[in-house]
């Protein structure tokens, strides 16, 4: 395929390497140095795109991250797909595929263009908030039609094979934008010595250096920028990151960057050296100071079929004409409101095509560049615009005529120009994008017919970004600002002698953003302001008239700016029309806000490494691969991995859930089970004033506890409410140690570092987590005591260790504590080691339990028994609205303590005090086989109608082996004085299941079982 | 102190002993060290860790005493006896971190014990709880910025530093010991995730495991 | 993302080594006993949420796992101060430019409060 | 009132849109109304726009000090669900639910408010325990609503991973088939346009600086337009309720907290229920421009900058792509930020004060979207009678002192 477009010489492409692609399914060829939009109109590719309302066909515009248009899915492989690809950034690369977002059959012709030219009368701004009302029902339907075209590109359907990072960086001065202004700006800052990091989104860097017809020291300007990033690139201070985009500015200079390593290789990371490659990594930036040196973005003019293709910004053009050697066309006519976009002529020329004509808005316009122009003999028409373009598919020509701009009107005939092409250029707008970020709200300024930003504190600006655009004084302005930070940042601030430009004499610009047209606007042809979202002049002046006045309004109802290019283009002029038809200036109708991302960032890069296996850390307890080789399913509490149960494998069937459970439930009852409890919450507590302490943040009484001597306890908050429970141990007379449950253990920890860090400190008390320091395990059943007397020295006597005592000695060979407590109420010896050991005394006892039919046995089963003994599980049988008298546990509630412990005051306020509070209470089903469901909710009466009064719900809900019955525990109104009444349990499938409600001790009531 | 109660959770017995790590090792293997390996990752199991908390001054003279190395009294510091076996860090106003060779620890909890005598303080032993993964070679830093979020610049991270901070969604306390190694003190039951984390973050600098 | 100086570790640490606890300053009553519902009412859940500047309790859970104050501005999250507890702040709606190094203040009372 | 109708949009078309009329007028304040409302966004619009229609008090000013809809109503996330909790928070969201079925008719102006269902997933066994306790509690308050097991999350969402090998697979949801989401903006501009047509004046640009309260009694307030006065004055003013609180002496149980969301870039659709997680923590549903709508997490401290911070946004992404790891390669084009007013228990406070006339209704945290149409309604029923609506009632400031607070904690987790 040939090239038509291309160049014979000149650009930065490399001619040698030809790179082939697809785009709609048709082959072409481009150039190492390509972006797929420089290589798309190489090739004269016009329409790359429909638009999203009216179904217009739409060419390129841009060069850079403004494109509005040209906005492709990439991708041959469906995991490889990328939607919503910008063409002017994305980097050729060879078999490329892309293809239009829009458009149907296919992009050249869209049966959509004609609903669109139909009916995009109809479609004026907000119309579908005045329709689609009738009938209500119908609603969903239109939707779904309204939905069909909705979107850019598809997501992929398969998983993404490429994986992502981030890399935590810290810096003295962060330069974004590696233009002549970040350029100088680096230099300045890293000979200093400051920490830098050169961040800039293009391929390469320079800006706008690499197209400029400028001379630095006489010498084309990419070889001063071939230099600068030499002398960089050997400082090991500095890190310099091309085709990195700074998306996002945060607080206290926290700065991401979104750099894409292999993007510009293939649609997926191809390895290296045999290793994955990140296909984009996200730079997470503290940095000291930020230079902003961010450049401005090129404003079209707004008149009528601008957006035809051919239409392009002046900017773009000569972009493609001298970093890429294309020109885009054949007769070029330019239409402009200031000096600089005079080049774009200037380089059409230079490269063999016809200039038809410049239609400039001003007067008398005689800067440097525009006498040049005169003397090139290009034809130019003063105070006068472009106020139509002709053609379809691709410009045929312009309509120019004489405007009155302080009048908003055509003052003249109208003159039709052959061409193929338009330049237009509104003029500058800073790329404040970033300065925004952080809440400062950019001032407008009339000099340079833009908004600067306004900086906080350890941000500065230099160049384009605040509006200095004569390449001389933004190499100053790029040097001052990086030895300014270099300096605040603590560095000796450096010198650096910059290149000699020529000063150009640049005549002033005029305000041109809307160009008038002979019909008012909203009769005139479509003059498009956003071209992502079809957004018109008319469509502004509709919402204006209907009363949206704010720019904020403005754009809400005409989805102006929320295009993927967020209005970069076209932000300024909506503003502008806005501010002229309400007859204000720009800065009275509002300011331009921008949010984070400056350009759109992959979900991926932005996850990192935490997705997958690595989305968030599994903790496993020292037994852990014992318990994966013996087929344990696992439950997940909090970050843990707990064994939940253990199936085993029946005739080559795997045992369901239920036999398992009924199993390890008659073990423990009948035999032994064991249970890893490692992962409960284990505090270590030192001092004179701990007895203190615990009474103060327990509800019950410490004071009298001996070493030796265990005790169960309940925390509240100090609303009363019941946040954690667990048992402590007396170690020594100043040693305690705490247990918490197992998602409450780094909560309570910092609990009780809280109230003694800032109420207390005068108690002399540390707090320590041990929890990964012991292995803890749980052995429980009639025969615990016989397997344990074969593995341990210390004396298991029950008048020796009794029950709620702890003893040392060694367990296995093991040192070992031993704690007489029990969660099942059997007869239980909690065994705590070194977790080191762990896996070797565990294996021990099943050594010697095998004859005692030692079962394991897992959380579900720990669940089971406990709450046949009425033993609550905080987060499940209370749900932070249930206090220690809720729960029936007046017991462990000490009202005459000396302190008033957390929790105590707000038990007596009125509601809590009620003694009609849901209650925790026992629920046996009338009918034995049923096992009620958790959180089926309770009613007296069943047979009221809807909305039915609830009385409370079902907590904890299990079938009993050992019962042979379900059973439950409940939370109900006023329970604890209701024993022996029925309620009522209304179930979703239309059954009524009835239970009474019953003491929630369902076994052994007065201990016998534990304390054997 | 009487009033609190010691105990010595290892035994010179020979007992099998699983380290942290070694689950993972099974699970996700070990790659060894190739040439090309621009980061080494070793765990160096069983020391003795210990807990320390109370007051600087007090604990400074104890620690002197019995360790023959001063008390790190500023933040971040990192204490190493002459042989770098024995180390003391700070962790925070009134607690530091002591690891030593396993086996000297709970001796050298009785010692220190019995130096401080009545004073306010508490010893733990963690030992069984954390574990000490050690990273070596010229990519070593670039894999902790991808881990990290503390800054690990020489500039910022001299030798003789350590930290408590994030390591990617865990903690890790982060040491210095000498110019070309790092140190990760890692919980036990994180342990896993934090080297399936480095193996994955290290692939691309070939990242070898010494065992 | 805020840098917070931690004035134990003496130095600025990221946001996400630190949890914010709510409103510093809010002190349990003595006598809890003696207060009316009114009053517990107000320690539990009332607050100052104001615009501007801020004094909040923070705790640097991943790094020291010390409690310390901060002294913010809610609109631009300019921290003004951080200090320890037992110290007062500098910065105050009072004193937005800071108190004058001569007006020195007593030390807080020992109890510096928590939020239930 | 011009009557919006497909019809009426042919004739303007053929009119070249000439003829559009103001949606609401841009009044001078007068020197006194019966009712102030102080905040123009959806629930203070709406409760004037009930004060007229329902209570025939059309004598009412809405005092906005930005332009109207400016704050939560144009930065949420658009969800409208009620199957919440307690009796009394599931009351007053399905109050609103009925009422967002026809406010499209109502007001004509199209809402837009699509029944697409949500889903809120469970991860853990707990998690499944709290979605039955709610659906029960839902079924038997009237509210619709069933619980799903794994099987059936993925026949609703193919695209999302229930597959066991995720880090927290879903082990099943509660389902809200009449939730869904609504369009924001429109929700404000037609409350408003609606109002305005009953005689409310909006006044835009219009900051109130003051509270003039005599002997105990509210009288007017003073605004950088000059005072203005009426008996009755209702504040309804998320993100700044605290700040007006202060000018009429008076302390609330609120914090402000920054609430961050984010959208993608538009994608053709793939997405048609909303899908919430309060375990792996994000929520997400598709615009009908292609967007996907992300809601981010709340930040811990006070803050009312409109931004939060940047691992927040992390953190819900990388819930996203565990549920969703297709979109991986998706980009996230923007994300901005809210102030949330959050109670200690997850509700709002619909409430008079110790000021006679000057009434409270705040506190809404993540979920004030939903509540709407229900809260104006209830609201402007309270300020037309003097006393507080029944299902208005529980939500009062002395629960704070009693105990008897309605905590949603547990079941909203993300309330939105």
């Amino acid at each position: 395929m040939s090239q038509l477009n291309r160049l014979a010489r000149g650009g930065r492409i490399d001619r040698s390497r030809k790179l082939s692609f697809t785009f709609n399914g048709k082959r072409y060829q481009g150039h190492a140095g390509d972006t797929l939009a420089s290589a798309l109109l190489a090739n004269g590719v016009d329409i790359v795109n429909r638009s999203f309302k009216y179904s217009r066909p739409r060419g390129i515009v841009a060069a850079g991250a403004e494109e509005p248009n040209a906005v492709v899915q990439l991708g041959k492989t469906e995991a490889g797909q990328v939607p919503n690809v910008r063409a002017t950034q994305q980097a050729l690369f060879d078999g490329l595929e892309a293809c239009s977002t829009n458009g149907w059959p296919n992009v050249q012709r869209d049966m959509m263009s004609l609903v669109g030219k139909l009916g995009g009368k109809f479609m004026p701004p907000g119309f579908y908030y005045k329709t689609f009302m009738a009938p209500a029902s119908m609603w969903m339907t239109y939707e779904k039609v309204i939905r069909k075209s909705a979107g850019l590109g598809r997501s992929p359907m398969e998983n993404d094979p490429d994986i992502y990072d981030h890399l935590h960086q810290h810096c003295d001065v962060l330069v974004v934008g590696a233009g002549p202004a970040g350029l100088a700006a680096a230099l300045a800052a890293a000979r200093s010595g400051a920490r830098v990091i050169l961040v800039d989104e293009q391929e390469q860097m320079g800006g706008s250096l690499l197209d400029t017809r400028e001379l630095l020291d006489d010498k084309p300007a990419d070889q001063w920028v071939a230099e600068a990033l030499q002398e960089l690139a050997g400082l090991d201070n500095v890190t310099l990151l091309p085709r990195t985009t700074a998306n996002g500015y945060h607080d206290h200079h926290f700065v991401t960057l979104h750099e894409r390593r292999t993007e510009h290789l293939a649609e997926t990371a191809p390895l290296k050296d045999g290793r994955r490659q990140v296909r984009s990594r996200m730079h997470r930036v503290r940095a000291g100071r930020v230079v902003l040196a961010t450049g401005a973005h090129e404003r079209p003019l707004v008149y009528g079929n601008n957006d035809v293709p051919g239409n392009l910004l002046a900017g773009a053009v000569s972009t493609y004409v001298r970093r890429y050697g294309v020109v885009p066309g054949k007769r070029l006519v330019l239409s402009t409101s200031n000096d600089h976009a005079y080049r774009a002529a200037l380089d059409w020329l230079e490269n063999g095509c016809e200039v038809v004509a410049i239609a400039d808005a001003r007067a008398n316009p005689d800067g440097e560049l525009v006498e040049q122009a005169r003397a090139q003999g290009i034809r130019i028409i003063t105070g006068s615009a472009v106020i139509e373009a002709k053609g379809e598919s691709r410009v045929s020509g312009a309509r120019v005529a004489k405007v009155d701009l302080d009048g908003f009107r055509v003052a003249g005939a109208v003159e039709t120009l052959d061409c193929d092409t338009i330049a237009s250029s509104g003029g500058y707008s800073p790329v404040i994008h970033l300065a925004s970020h952080t809440g400062g709200r950019p001032t407008w300024r009339d000099d340079i017919l833009g908004f600067v930003p306004t900086l906080v504190k350890g941000v500065s600006a230099a160049g384009g970004a605040q509006g200095v655009y004569a390449t001389g004084e933004v190499l100053t302005d790029g040097v001052a600002a990086g030895r300014q930070a270099a300096a605040e940042a603590g560095f000796e601030a450096a010198s650096v002698s910059l290149p000699q430009v020529a000063a150009r004499r640049d005549g002033a610009a005029c305000a041109l953003y809307q160009v008038p047209h002979e019909k008012p606007t909203l009769r005139a042809p479509k003059q498009f302001v956003d071209l992502q979202n079809d957004v018109t002049a008319a469509g502004i002046e509709v919402a204006t008239r209907e009363g949206f006045e704010s720019i904020e309004h403005v754009k809400r109802y005409t989805a102006m700016g929320f295009g993927t290019d967020q209005g970069k283009l076209g932000n300024i002029n909506g503003m502008a029309i806005a501010a002229r038809l309400l007859g204000r200036s720009i800065p009275e109708v509002g300011t331009t806000v921008f949010r984070p991302n400056y350009t759109p960032v992959t979900f991926g890069a932005i996850v990192g490494r935490h997705c997958r296996e690595l989305f968030d850390p599994e903790r496993y307890t020292a037994m852990h691969q014992w318990h994966v080789e013996h087929g344990a399913e696992f439950e997940d509490v909090g970050q843990w991995k707990r064994p939940w149960y253990f199936p085993r494998q029946v005739d080559g069937k795997t045992e369901s859930m239920f036999d398992a459970v009924a199993r390890e439930c008659r073990a423990v009852r009948e035999a032994v089970g064991i249970l890893d409890a490692s992962t409960l919450g284990k505090i270590d507590i030192q001092g004179p004033d701990a007895r203190e302490f615990l009474g103060r943040v327990y509800t019950n009484k410490w004071a009298k506890l001996a070493p030796g001597r265990v005790r169960y306890g309940l925390m509240c908050k100090d609303d009363g409410m019941v946040f954690d429970d667990g048992t402590t141990s007396c170690l020594g007379e100043n040693h305690f140690l705490m247990t918490t449950t197992t998602g409450g253990a780094a909560g309570v920890l910092e609990w009780l570092e809280l109230w003694h860090q800032t109420e207390w400190p005068e108690l002399d008390v540390y707090f320590t987590s041990v929890t990964d320091h012991w292995a803890t395990m749980t052995v429980t059943g009639p025969e615990a005591r016989k397997l344990m007397s074969e593995v341990t020295d210390i004396d298991l006597d029950k008048e020796a260790f009794k029950f709620m005592d702890w003893r040392e000695g060694s367990v296995a060979g093991v040192p070992a504590r031993v704690f007489r407590i029990s969660f099942t109420g059997e007869l239980a010896y909690e065994i705590n080691v070194q977790a080191n050991y762990a896996l070797h005394v565990w294996e021990t006892l099943f050594a010697h339990g095998e004859k005692y039919g030692l079962t394991p046995y897992g959380t579900e089963t720990m669940h089971v028994l406990r709450a046949e003994k009425g033993f609550i599980i905080a987060g499940q049988d209370t749900d932070g609205s249930v206090t220690p008298e809720d729960l029936g546990m007046h017991w462990a509630v000490g009202y005459d303590k000396p302190f008033s412990w957390i929790g105590q005051r707000a038990l007596t306020r009125p509601d809590t005090a009620r003694t009609d509070r849901k209650q925790l209470v026992g629920l046996k089903p009338r009918n034995a086989k049923v096992v009620l469901e958790e959180g089926a909710q309770i009613v007296f009466d069943p047979k009221h109608a809807i909305p039915m009064p609830m009385v409370g719900h079902v907590t904890s809900s299990y079938y009993s082996p050992t019962l042979d019955s379900g059973f439950a525990l409940a939370v109900v109104k006023g329970g604890q004085q209701k024993m022996g009444e029925t309620v009522y349990l209304p179930m979703a499938d239309g059954q009524v299941h009835e239970a009474e409600i019953v003491s929630p001790i369902f076994l052994d009531p007065k201990g016998e079982r534990q304390n054997v | 102190m009487s009033n609190v109660a010691t105990f010595d959770t290892r035994t010179e017995a020979k007992i099998p002993v699983e380290s942290p790590l070694t689950y993972s090792y099974r699970r996700s293997g070990a790659p060894a060290p190739t040439g090309k390996s621009r980061v080494v990752l070793r765990e160096r199991p069983f020391l003795g860790h210990l807990i320390l908390r109370g007051g600087a001054i007090v604990l400074d003279e104890a620690v002197r005493e019995v360790l023959g190395v001063s008390l790190p009294g500023e933040p971040q510091g990192l204490v190493q006896d002459a042989d770098g076996e024995r180390s003391v860090q700070w962790l925070s106003p009134d607690e530091w971190l002591v690891i030593v060779p396993g086996g000297e620890e709970f001796e050298l909890e009785n010692r220190l014990r019995a130096a401080l005598g009545d004073a306010h303080f508490a010893i733990s032993n963690a030992s069984g709880g954390q574990t000490l993964v050690e990273l070596e070679g010229e990519a070593a830093r670039e894999l902790l910025m991808k881990s990290v979020i503390y800054d690990v610049h020489p500039s910022h991270f001299p030798v003789g530093k350590g930290v408590t901070t994030v390591f990617a969604k865990t903690t890790v306390i982060l040491r210095r010991p000498a110019e070309d190694r790092w140190e990760l003190v890692v919980r036990r039951s994180f342990a896993d995730y934090t080297y399936r984390w480095l193996l994955d973050a290290g692939e691309e600098y070939g990242i070898g495991v010494e065992r | 993302m805020f840098y917070i100086h931690c004035p134990y570790c003496g130095e600025l640490r990221e946001e996400e080594e630190f949890h914010p606890k709510g409103q510093a300053h809010i002190a349990r009553p003595a006598d809890p006993a003696s207060c009316s519902d009114e009053e517990w009412g107000d320690y539990l859940f009332f607050r100052d949420n104001p615009r501007g500047i801020h004094h909040e309790l923070w705790v640097h859970a991943v790094g020291c796992r010390k409690f310390f104050n901060i002294t913010r501005h809610t609109v631009t999250y300019e921290i003004l101060e951080t200090y320890k507890m037992g110290e007062q702040p500098r910065f105050t709606a009072e004193y937005p430019e800071g108190r004058p190094s001569r007006d020195r203040v007593e030390p807080a009372p020992l109890r510096e409060g928590v939020r239930a | 009132m011009q009557r919006y109708s497909g019809f009426g949009l042919v004739k303007h078309a053929l009119s070249h849109h000439e003829n559009w009329q103001r949606q609401w007028r841009n009044p001078t304040p007068k020197k006194a109304y019966d009712v102030i409302i102080i905040g123009g966004g959806g629930h203070g619009l709406g409760t004037a726009y009930y004060l007229a229609k329902e209570f025939g008090i059309k004598n009412v000013a809405v005092i906005e000090k930005g332009w109207l809809g400016g704050g939560n109503t144009a930065r949420n996330t658009t969800i409208v669900r009620s199957n919440y909790l307690w009796d009394e928070a599931a009351a007053l969201y399905e109050h609103s639910m009925k009422l967002w079925e026809g406010l499209s008719q109502d007001l004509n102006y199209n809402v837009m408010f699509s029944q697409r269902g949500v889903l809120n997933l469970g991860h853990t066994l707990q998690d499944m325990r709290d979605i039955q306790r709610r659906v029960n509690a839902n079924r038997l308050n009237g509210i619709d609503g069933e619980v799903l097991d794994a099987k059936g999350v993925q026949e609703l969402v193919p695209i999302m991973d229930c597959s066991k090998n995720a880090r927290y697979p879903v082990m099943g949801a509660s389902w809200q088939p009449r939730a869904g989401v609504a369009r924001h903006d429109a929700v404000a501009w037609g409350f408003a346009r609606a109002a305005d047509a009953h005689g409310v004046d909006i006044l835009q640009q219009t900051e109130v600086t003051g509270f003039k309260i005599r002997d105990g009694q509210v009288y007017g307030v003073h605004t950088n337009r000059g005072d203005i006065e009426a008996k009755t004055v209702g504040c309804v003013a998320a993100g700044n309720s605290g700040v007006l609180a202060g000018m009429a002496g008076l302390k609330l149980p609120l914090e402000s907290h920054p609430l961050q969301a984010l959208v993608s870039e538009p994608l053709k659709p793939v997405l048609d229920t909303v899908v919430m997680s309060n375990h792996v923590h994000g929520y997400i549903s598709q615009s009908d421009k292609g967007d996907l709508v992300i809601g981010a997490g709340i930040d811990g401290y006070n803050g009312y900058g409109q931004r939060g911070s940047y691992p927040t946004v992390e953190h819900t992404l990388q819930a996203i792509v565990e549920m969703f790891p297709i979109f991986s390669r998706v980009r996230m084009n923007r994300q901005w930020g809210g102030i949330v007013d959050t109670c200690p228990d997850a509700c709002p406070i619909l409430s008079k004060t110790q000021v006679k006339g000057l009434y409270f209704n705040c506190g809404w945290g993540t979920g004030g979207f939903k509540a709407t149409p229900g809260s104006a309604h209830v609201f402007a029923a309270s300020l037309a009678k003097g006393e507080m609506h029944p299902i208005a009632e529980p939500f009062s400031i002395d629960r704070f002192n009693t105990g008897a607070l309605v905590d949603e904690h547990g079941a909203a987790g993300v309330a939105h």
